[in-house]
C-alpha cells in the first residue's frame, strides 16, 4: 500500500490545527489551553469533580472529542501516537481542578501511564489530589492473568462515558473512582484489521498486510494481533472475536450489555452494521441482553480499515449513569 | 581525547548527541514500525531538537545541571514511553553529578546507574523485557567495571555493552510499551529505545575521544 | 487502485443485512418493513405529517439512520447507488401515513426523481396525499441557472433535520413542505474527492484519480467533478469549495449559517476539523456567523476518501427546527 | 424466422432478451464506469434475472401481458434509474398490442413508440441528452419506416439504428442522470442505458430471425 492522500497543511502542526476545527465547531463550548494542545470546558461547576482524559491524538475523535457536558472536562493531546508530556498534563490537569480532585481515565500504554503518573505526582507536590484509571479492555493484549498488560482500545468510550456522567453528579472522588473501576473492570473489547492506516508526518504505514488477509486483535496503533486469517465472511469474524470476548469476563446468560461497534477509520458503516447484527444474534442466542448499541467512529487509527467490538456488562448502576444524557462534540445523548 | 569534561564541554557533547540522534531518525522510524507504532523516530526528533535549542541557549553552569536541562527538555517535547523513558533516564541521573565541577568516568557510570533505577522505577519494566533497560543496563555494569580505567575506555566500554544489549532485544518478547503482545511478532527485531541508547552512547563515545 | 477488503458476507445481500444490524442497534425504535429493504419507525403519532426519505443504498447512515425522533418516519432502501423501487417506496409510504400526507425528501437524481414519482402517482390513486422535496444542494453539479439539475449530497441532512423538526410540530402538509422547501434553497455543498469508493458487489472502485491528485466537486456516487488539482494544502482546497459555496447563494457578511463538514468515507476525523477550522476563518473573516458546525460521517460513499463543505444560511425559523432536540441511529441532539 | 409471434413466442423472446443481457452484464458495469457509478450492469442483472424467472413463470395470455409482466417485474427489482425508465418502457409499450393476438411488425413498432413517449413523460429528458433515449427515438424511427416490410427486417433496421444511436451518444453531453456534469467529461463514453436498449433489440432480433 502507498502512503495515502490526505487534506492536510503542514503535517507536523496537525494536533494543534485539528484542536482549532474542534473549538471552532464546539460554539464555545471548548477552549483551547492557551496556545498547547490540549481542550477543557468553557464551564466547570465549581463543587466538580473533575475528569480529566487523554492520549495520543491521531485516535480521533478520541479524546478531544469526549470532552463536554456530562462527559471528561479536559483533555491533553499529545502527539500522534504518542502520550503527552507531564507539563501538558499538569497544566490541564489544574485547569480543570475545582478543589474536589482530578480522575484521570485513559488507555493502558507505557507512555501514557509514565506521563500521566509524572503529572500526577506533581499535581500532588502542588496539593491536588489524582485517582487514575487505566483502560485495559483489549483482550487480545495480554491473558486474563495480565490483564494490567492490556491495551486500552475503544473500551475508553464506555468508561469515559460512565466516569463523566458520575463525576457530574457525584461529589466524592473516591466514589467516582468507584464507578469508574467497576466500568472499566466489566469492559472487554476486540479489534480486527483489514489495512493499515498511516502516521500523519511521515506518510508512513503502522504496518503491512498481505491483500488477502486480515488480522484479528490488532491494537488501535497497528500493534500485533493475535491471528491472521485468510479473508472470510464477516459472520465468521463477528463469531471468533465474540467468543473470545465473551470468555474472557466472562459473559453469561441472563447478563445486561452495552454494544459498541467502533469504526477504526476506513470501514464503512454497511460493514460495521452487518458484522452488529451478527454481534446481536450471537447475544441473543446465549441469553444476553443487549440494553444499547451505538456504532460509529469513536476511537480510530486514522484510516485504518478495520473495527472492534466491545461489550460492557451492566448493572442498575452502570446502566443509569450510561444512559445519562451527555453532549460533546463526538457523542450526544438526549 | 578528553578524560574530563567540563560544564561547556558536557553541553557540547549533548550537542553532539542531539546532533547524531537527529541524524538517525529515519532509521528509528523503521525499527519502530517493525515492532511498536512506527512513531519513535518522530519522537525522537522533538526531543533531541529541544536538546539541541536547550543545549545552545543555556549557561553550563555545572554538568548536573546541563544533564538536567537536556532531561527536561526530552521529557517536555518527546512525548509517548520515549519523552517519560529519556526524560527520567536524564533528569534522574544528572543527579550523579551534583557537587562535582566536572564530568569523570565514576560520574559517567553514576549517572546511567541512577537513570537506569528511575526508568525502572518509572515504567515497572525490569531487564529482558524488551526495552531501552536493555541497553541501559549493561552499559551500567561496563561502565562500573571499566571506570577505574578512565573516561575514554568507560564511553567506549558502555557503548559496546549497549550495542550487545541491542542485539540481545532481538531474541526478546516485548511485554509493556508498543510491541507488547501475546504472540511472538516482536522476536527478531531490536527494541528502539535500545537502539536510541546505543546512538546516545556513540555519540557521547565519539565526542570524548575526539 | 486494487479492491478493497471487507467485511462483508453474500455482497448480494448488503442491504437487507445492514438494515438488519441497524434495527438491532436501534432497541426496538426502528423495524423494518417486513423482510421489505425499507425501515421505519416503531411509533409514529396518530396525527402527524409523515416523514419519508430515502434513496440507494451505500451512502450510510444517509438514510435510513435519520429516520427516528424528530426525524424521519421511514426510509426506503434502494440497492447500491440505486433508488428504490416505486413499490417499496409505496409501501413504505404507506406504512408511515397517518392521514395528514406525506412529506418525501430524497436527493435530485434521475433514478429517484422517477421511481419515488411513480410512487407518489401510485399513492395519489390510492388516496395519499404527498409532496416532494428534492435536495439539489451540490454547486458543483450545474450553474445555478440549472439549479434543478444539481445533484443532492450531504445537504441531505440539514434540509432532513428541518424537515423532520418541522413534520414533528405542524399539523399541516403544505406547511412543513413550505418550511422544508425553505432549507433546502438556503442550502448549498461541494465535495472534494481523494480516492475512490467501490461498489460491494463487485469491488470495482467507482472512478480513478492519479496518485497526486484530487478532483474538486465530485459527487457521493464518485460523479465527475469541476477541478483536477495537484495534491495541494487543506486550507487550499478549503478556500476553493468555500468560495465557490459563497458565491453561489449568494451568503453575505451578516449571514448566520450552519456548517456541516461531511466525511465521504475514509477521511479522517483529523483531516475534516483542519478543513474546518479554515473555514471558520474563512467564514469569520466575511462578517458571516456560523451558528452551529456537524462534523462527522453523514453521507458517505463507501470507502471514498474526500469531504463535502455544506452551509445552510439561518432565519429564526430555519434555526429554530435546526436545533431541536433529535433522536436517530446516525444523529442525536438533546 | 417469424413474421408474427404468438404470446407464448413473446415470452420465449423475452426469456431470449433476459438471456442475452445477462451474458452483458460486465460490459455493462464497465460502460457506468466510464460515465455513471458503474451499476448499471448489476442494476440490469437484477432486473433481468427477474424477467427470466417471471416468464418462466407465467401463462401467456396476451402478448400485451407478457410484455406488462416484464415491465413489471423490471421495475421492481432492478432499482435506479433504468428500473424506473426500463420498467417504463415495457410497461407503457405494452398497451400497443392490447387487443392484438400476436405480435407483428405494426404492433412492435407501436410498442416501441409508446414506451419511448412514456419514458420522455416519465424522465422528462429528451432527445440529445446521452440517455437510452437516444437508442430508442432512432428505432421507433427505423421500426416505422419499415414496419411494411415485416417484422424481421424491422427488428433489424431498429437494432441496426439503436446501436448508431449509441454511437451518436458517444458525441454528447449527459445532462441528467448521474453520468450529468458540468464539464465535458462523459464525451466519449456511450450511454450505458442505450447501450442496453441496444442489446434488448439485438436479442429480439436474433429470436425472430431464427
Ligand atoms: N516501561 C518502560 N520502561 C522502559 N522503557 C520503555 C518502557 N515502555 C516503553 N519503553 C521504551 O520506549 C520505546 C518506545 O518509544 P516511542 O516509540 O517513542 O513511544 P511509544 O511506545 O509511546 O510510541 C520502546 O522501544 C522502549 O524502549
Ligand atoms: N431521465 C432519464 N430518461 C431516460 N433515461 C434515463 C434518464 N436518466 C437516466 N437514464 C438512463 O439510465 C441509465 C443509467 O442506469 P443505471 O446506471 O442503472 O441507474 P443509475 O443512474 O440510477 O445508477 C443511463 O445510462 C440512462 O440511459
Ligand atoms: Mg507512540
Ligand atoms: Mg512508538
Ligand atoms: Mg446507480
Ligand atoms: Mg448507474
Amino acid at each position: 500500500m502507498g502512503k495515502p492522500k490526505k487534506l492536510l497543511n503542514n503535517p507536523a502542526n496537525v494536533v494543534t490545527e485539528l484542536l482549532d476545527g474542534l473549538v471552532a465547531a464546539s460554539g464555545g463550548e471548548l477552549l483551547r489551553l492557551g496556545d498547547r494542545n490540549a481542550v477543557v470546558r468553557d464551564k466547570i461547576a465549581d463543587d466538580k469533580v473533575a475528569l480529566l482524559i487523554g492520549g495520543g491524538s491521531g485516535h480521533e475523535p478520541m479524546f478531544p472529542g469526549f470532552v463536554g457536558h456530562n462527559l471528561a472536562d479536559g483533555a491533553p493531546c499529545g502527539e500522534v501516537f504518542a502520550a503527552p508530556t507531564p507539563d501538558l498534563v499538569l497544566d490541564t490537569l489544574e485547569a480543570v481542578h475545582r478543589g474536589r480532585g482530578v480522575l484521570m481515565v485513559y488507555g493502558n500504554y507505557a507512555g501514557d501511564n509514565m506521563n500521566f503518573d509524572i503529572a500526577a505526582e506533581l499535581a500532588e507536590e502542588a496539593g491536588i489530589v489524582t485517582r487514575t484509571v487505566r483502560v485495559w479492555d483489549d483482550v487480545a493484549a495480554a491473558p486474563l492473568d495480565r490483564i494490567t498488560d492490556r491495551r486500552g482500545i475503544a473500551g475508553d468510550f464506555f468508561v469515559i462515558k460512565v466516569a463523566g456522567a458520575a463525576a457530574s453528579e457525584l461529589k466524592d472522588l473516591d466514589e467516582v473512582y468507584r464507578v469508574t473501576v467497576k466500568a472499566r473492570d466489566n469492559t472487554r473489547s476486540m479489534g480486527v484489521a483489514l489495512a493499515a492506516g498511516s502516521i500523519p508526518e511521515t506518510g508512513e504505514r503502522t504496518f503491512e498486510l498481505p491483500e488477502d488477509e486480515l488480522e484479528i486483535g490488532m491494537g488501535a496503533h497497528g500493534e500485533p494481533g493475535i491471528a491472521r486469517r485468510k479473508m472470510t465472511d464477516a459472520d465468521a469474524i463477528a463469531e471468533e472475536m465474540v467468543d473470545r470476548i465473551l470468555a474472557d469476563l466472562p459473559f453469561k446468560a441472563g447478563d445486561e450489555v452495552a454494544v459498541l461497534l467502533n469504526n477504526l477509520g476506513a470501514t464503512t458503516l454497511m460493514e460495521l452494521l452487518i458484522v452488529g447484527r451478527r454481534v446481536d444474534q450471537i447475544l441473543k442466542a446465549r441469553g444476553i441482553t443487549v440494553h444499547r448499541t451505538d456504532a460509529g467512529s469513536y476511537l480510530t487509527c486514522q484510516e485504518m480499515a478495520g473495527m472492534s467490538i466491545t461489550l460492557m456488562k451492566l448493572d442498575d448502576e452502570l446502566k443509569r449513569y450510561l444512559d445519562m444524557p451527555a453532549r460533546s462534540f463526538a457523542y450526544s445523548r438526549a | 581525547m578528553h578524560d574530563t569534561l567540563t560544564p561547556a564541554e558536557a553541553r557540547d557533547m549533548l550537542t553532539a548527541v542531539a546532533r547524531h540522534m537527529l541524524a538517525n531518525i529515519d532509521m528509528l522510524t523503521e525499527v519502530d514500525q517493525a515492532i511498536g507504532d512506527g512513531d519513535h523516530g518522530i519522537g525522537m526528533r522533538r526531543g533531541f531538537t529541544a536538546v539541541a535549542e536547550t543545549m545552545a541557549g543555556i549557561d553550563p553552569q555545572s554538568v548536573a545541571k546541563v544533564f538536567k536541562d537536556a532531561g527536561t527538555a526530552i521529557m517536555a517535547k518527546t512525548g509517548g514511553a520515549a519523552g517519560a523513558v529519556f526524560g527520567t533516564l536524564f533528569r534522574a541521573g544528572s543527579a550523579a553529578f551534583d557537587g562535582r565541577a566536572e564530568l569523570d568516568a565514576t560520574g559517567f557510570a553514576g549517572f546511567l546507574a541512577q537513570g537506569l533505577d528511575a526508568v525502572e522505577k518509572r515504567g515497572g519494566a525490569k531487564p529482558g523485557q524488551k526495552t531501552m533497560i536493555d541497553a541501559v543496563a549493561p552499559a551500567v555494569a561496563a561502565a562500573e567495571a571499566t571506570a577505574a580505567r578512565g573516561l575514554v575506555e568507560t564511553l567506549r566500554a558502555a557503548t559496546d555493552a549497549a550495542k550487545a544489549g541491542v542485539e540481545a532485544t532481538k531474541d526478546m518478547i516485548a511485554t509493556t510499551g508498543k510491541a507488547r503482545t501475546l504472540g511472538e511478532r516482536s522476536l527478531g527485531h531490536a527494541d528502539p529505545g535500545a537502539v536510541s541508547v546505543s546512538l546516545i552512547l556513540e555519540a557521547m563515545r565519539d565526542y570524548i575521544a575526539a
